[in-house]
């Protein structure tokens, strides 16, 4: 299946279609749940008030810094064990956009901690803890990729390093939750709780799904971007060998 | 396959460890003198500096075992002793454990064993429970270095690597971090800390040489 | 010696290398039988030592293969020397990694070592340096010798010994491979140019 | 027109504001990046092309 895939002009075909196809599932997806979250579904008093529509934009981030920064180690995986140049180039374009939606989560988080907690930074909640690290995960595969001369060890130090930082994610995210259930009185947040309202489920879902298919179709856009620079890198190459 | 290319590793890199620029002191002094420079910053009230001294220390060890660790690979990589000791036909993985065991001998472990004295400075009580803390140093050092070699493998082949080390390790050594500060406290949960932070170690233990000797593998390609 | 029936001490066949979208060489193929040499020759920057580097195991090849047969020696530019090591201590560390019985005093001597065979490396002149990392083709018999430009840094009496050291290892019937940039100043079996 | 909130409106609005102002940036900066990338390879390709012509 990964085969499949690995060829880089049958990606380009792929590509071509899909990510716009991406874009407007995108577009129509979060243009109705905003619509809902901001308009339609009523305040939960339980739960501040108003200010709980900042969900809708939190939490699909949140589900995206997680997602993609396994998402970038799995194709870091596949890379690493079966050279498929296609698997370097998703890890490579999901790390950048990996890091945009882990800072929205943490901006947002932060925003959102102000008026319910009385303070910015909430050490003691887990969940902000662990997109932290990851946020730094993501900027050290960068800085790492960015400071490689060439791209198959930019590719090979990549592999390394986000697999290094995945099987650590799970101890890294125990060690926090021990650390914050110490310190407190548990998290106010529980927008993710089995309790939640159906009204608030859907748009919800909706949301977190749109912010998915725009992740997926800037990642191919990005993708397709790289491509091209590799293609011409190659035909520089030549130029050069030629002159 | 005989271990001798192994402790051969752990020999020359002890050597130079101690070598190093005035051995194992110059690692001393930037531990002590990252943790001196917190009540400076911070104030001298006793009571507050009894209860951020355990966590300074592990802070302060943290930032040491990335000044001592920038070098060690990078060395290897200028020098060629790296080329040379990939093709000992030993694994590559145990060949770095030992170099890095070597470092935290070197380097990490006596800033454990002073760890009782800074400890003092920062207004703790004199009991047996310093040479506890002392050994829980010890060992989550020993994650730091091992981890920190990670990096240090890693950014190898790179100019000013010190910096990247700091950025890639410095996630990776959250769980030491938190086990090992929780285990010096009386909050609830504490008295497991030391064995999960003896866990996290272990893991570190068997995970990193197999990522350091992918790095260093494709810093000699 | 017989030639022709024994299987090669090394070959390969077919190696390409790319570094970054740049071509370094491809469709190399050689081999070394005992008591041969092989010279590299090529511009700096055609590749002699990264081709070097993949017959050693420490590169990998884009494209190709490699067969051995025997163990090697590895002598390069970096000479794997620590500043805090002396001659001594350097042989005689390497010696032990490797199981070997041989008399570091003697390699000392042989290396012309004797007077600062005490001295740690950072105070040794460039020279000193390359035949302490010399002396560790002495350390234990080993068929194939992969030199990397094994003149740099030497002045005549070190040529001098380095061609005997390569003399006498050819004789023995051992293989060597080593990438020069000027004279050689022995007649190679086979010349791969890149 | 623009919902009515019962406080902390200006909390709610930067969430939303951050949100919408990132992602449009990073959508506009991936979609340059596209363009450039693909100008650059049809201008290198072409100047092999006309080379191997010539």
């Amino acid at each position: 299946m990964f085969s499949w895939f690995a060829n880089p002009l049958r990606f380009m075909r792929l590509s071509n279609w899909l990510a716009p196809v991406c874009y407007v599932l995108a577009a129509l997806l979060i243009g109705w749940g905003l619509w809902q979250g901001l308009w339609i579904v009523p305040k939960d008093e339980y739960q501040g008030g108003d200010i709980m529509r900042v969900m809708f934009v939190h939490v699909p981030a949140a589900w995206l810094a997680m997602a993609s920064y396994m998402a970038m180690a799995a194709m870091s995986f596949v890379w690493f064990i079966w050279r498929h140049e296609v698997a370097d180039i998703a890890a490579k374009s999901i790390a950048p956009l990996g890091a945009v939606w882990t800072a929205i989560c943490l901006a947002t988080g932060s925003i959102w901690g102000k008026p319910t907690w009385g303070t910015w930074w909430q050490w003691d909640d887990a969940r902000m803890m662990s997109v932290l690290f990851m946020f730094f995960l993501f900027l050290g595969y960068m800085a790492l990729r960015a400071s490689m001369d060439t791209r198959q060890k930019a590719a090979r130090a990549g592999a390394i390093l986000a697999m290094v930082g995945a099987i650590n994610v799970p101890l890294i995210k125990f060690s926090v939750e021990m650390f914050t259930s110490l310190h407190q009185n548990a998290s106010v947040m529980t927008a993710d709780g089995p309790k939640m309202a159906a009204v608030y489920l859907w748009p919800l879902l909706a949301s977190a799904l749109g912010h998915t298919f725009l992740f997926a179709g800037l990642v191919q856009t990005l993708m397709r971007a790289e491509i091209w620079d590799r293609r011409t890198a190659k035909a520089n190459a030549k130029l050069m060998a030629e002159g | 396959m005989s271990p001798a290319p192994i402790f051969s590793a752990f020999r020359q890199a002890l050597g130079e460890a101690w070598a190093g620029g005035a051995g194992a002191l110059l690692p001393l002094g930037f531990f002590a003198g990252a943790a001196v420079l917190v009540p400076l910053g911070i104030g001298t009230d006793p009571a507050t500096l009894r209860a951020v001294g355990p966590g300074i220390l592990w802070v302060a060890l943290a930032l040491s075992s990335l000044v001592t660790l920038e070098r060690i690979f990078q060395a290897d990589t200028e020098d060629g002793a790296l080329d040379l000791w990939l093709q000992t036909g030993a694994p590559a993985s145990a060949i770095a454990g030992a170099k890095t065991f070597a470092h935290w001998l070197a380097a990490g472990l006596p800033l454990a064993l002073i760890s009782p004295l800074l400890a003092l400075m920062f207004q703790a009580e004199a009991s047996a429970d310093l040479l506890r803390n002392a050994a829980l140093y010890g060992l989550g050092g020993l994650a730091f270095y091992f981890w920190g070699g990670v990096g240090a493998a890693l950014s190898a082949t790179v100019r000013r690597g010190g910096l990247l080390i700091s950025l890639i390790a410095l996630p990776l050594y959250v769980p030491t971090a938190i086990f090992g500060a929780l285990a010096m406290t009386d909050a609830p949960g504490s008295d497991s800390a030391p064995l999960f932070l003896a866990a996290s170690t272990l893991f570190a233990l068997a995970v990193a040489p197999f990522a350091m000797a992918a790095a260093l593998r494709l810093a000699a390609d | 010696m017989l030639t022709g029936v024994a299987s090669p001490l090394l070959s390969a066949s077919g190696l390409g290398m790319i570094r970054g979208e740049r071509v370094l060489f491809t469709g190399i193929g050689l081999s070394v039988e005992a008591g041969q040499s092989v010279v590299l020759r090529g511009s700096n920057g055609a590749g002699k030592t990264t081709l070097l580097r993949i017959l050693a195991g420490l590169t990998r090849p884009e494209a190709g293969e490699i067969t051995r047969n025997g163990a090697h020696h590895w002598f390069a530019h970096r000479e794997g020397l620590k500043p805090h090591e002396t001659p001594r201590t350097h042989l005689a560390l390497w010696a032990k990694a490797w199981g070997s019985s041989v008399n570091v005093d003697d390699v000392l001597a042989r290396m012309s070592l004797k007077r600062p065979a005490d001295v740690p490396a950072r105070y040794l002149s460039a020279g000193q340096r390359r035949r302490t990392a010399l002396g560790r083709l002495l350390l234990e018999d080993r068929p194939i010798w992969l030199l990397d430009e094994p003149y740099t840094a030497l002045d005549s009496e070190g040529r001098a010994l380095v061609l005997e050291l390569i003399d006498h290892h050819l004789s023995n019937g051992g293989g060597i491979i080593a990438a020069i940039h000027g004279e050689s100043g022995f007649v190679p079996a086979n010349e791969v140019v890149l | 027109m623009l919902p009515d909130f019962d406080k902390n409106a200006a909390f709610i609005w930067a969430c939303f504001a951050i949100g919408a102002g990132s992602l449009f940036v990073t959508i506009l900066i991936v979609t340059l990046r596209a363009r450039a990338a693909r100008a650059a390879m049809t201008r290198a390709e072409a100047r092999l092309r006309g080379d191997d012509a010539a």
